[in-house]
């Protein structure tokens, strides 16, 4: 467990002073929170599982991508594992520009590959009782951030 | 040849297990083979593991990579973090 | 004073909290801070002035009207007056939505709305000790959210 | 007629003061003849007034509003708040 991937509560201030930087006039923040419901399904909880080193190596591995793609400064990216219940954030991401389209820009990029790259699996909780894994998107070789020799 | 594997999301449902240990008599064994063998022993997840990679360690590993006595092997279905 | 312009430093817990949502799955923040350069001057302070029964009009409709116009379900917009030294946040907008796609649409609107609509101005003050108005959008009647009998 | 006049951003710079309260003859006074008549007396406004709008209370007005006596006018140049 490290700066990626958190079994405690995301704690979106201690991000926040992490990434101070006078030369940022512009920070955006997008979190993922559980939802009450999905696909009509009333939901009371989502449980988060990550195969945790694979998943800091791709988190920090998009961190760097997000500095070097977009004329940004900072890039945070941590998601939580466990059993959350509705209304708690599962994901945080941070970015910090001298303006606001690019720290916009990049931090839609940063959410949507981690949702296509990141090694993390959604169990919901249905308030019938019931639960479902929800499967997404296959990953790939690519998502490692250095190919294997 | 012993190998760990390790099922990650609704594939440890699938299963009924969160890690199961196998033994495998191959001399050598490919991460494709090792699909294969599960196959075998799982018939339910005959339909899934097309869509499922697997991991060694911290990296992903492609079907031809060489599985090692001891190795433990993640197999990672369709991702949905967020 | 009220709930859009403050003299207060700007309060996002308060409005984390002011704002939660079991129906909303995305929370974007976008905050402005006070950057230490502006075309090549360096920058030690910006003093904000606002018009502050009309900013408050102003900006208490941009968040009607985002939320009319965007699948969003909670929008908040404040901004802070006062001399403000680098890295302080002068504006902070909240929005949330069932899904992010939405939530980042009207954060990125309200917040190029708020450019244009709210009787606001920034005075930099630069290291050299000088100082400077920054001029940008004229306003037009049509700001104040309903029109004058 | 009294006005009391309030300039924001940078035309408080430019008058040297932050609010005037000035006497008009006229018997009516709409904010486009008050613009004159700023222009009359601080001809540094010229070139800015174009680009400045007024608001009574908390509400924009256009050229044609008519300001009673005691109105407290603010004059608002181009905006740069965020």
């Amino acid at each position: 467990m490290g700066c990626w991937i958190s079994e405690e509560p995301l704690d979106l201030n201690r991000l926040l002073q992490e990434t101070e930087d006078p030369a940022s006039g512009a920070l955006v923040i997008f979190s993922g929170t559980v939802r009450n419901e999905n696909e009509g399904q009333p939901v009371r909880a989502i449980t988060y599982e990550a195969h945790v080193p694979l998943a800091e190596n791709v988190l920090r591995a998009l961190e760097e991508e997000v500095l070097s793609r977009f004329s940004v400064r900072r890039c945070r990216v941590q998601h939580r594992i466990g059993t959350l219940p509705v209304g708690e954030p599962s994901a945080i991401i941070v970015v910090r520009a001298a303006h606001r389209a690019e720290a916009f820009q990049a931090a839609q990029y940063a959410m949507d590959e981690l949702k296509q790259r990141a090694p993390i699996w959604k169990e919901e909780h249905y308030e019938t009782g019931e639960s479902r894994f929800l499967e997404g998107t296959s990953l790939t070789l690519k998502v490692s951030g250095r190919p294997k020799p | 040849m012993r190998v760990k594997v390790v099922f990650y999301g609704g594939l440890k449902r699938d299963v009924g297990a969160k890690a199961q240990e196998l033994q495998f008599d191959n001399q050598t064994l490919t991460v494709a083979q090792l699909k294969d063998g599960l196959i075998a022993r799982y018939p339910v997840l005959r339909p899934k593991l097309s869509s499922v990679v697997c991991a060694v360690g911290d990296e992903i590993v492609s079907g031809d990579y060489l599985i090692r006595d001891g190795d433990e092997v993640a197999l990672l279905p369709p991702v949905s973090g967020g």
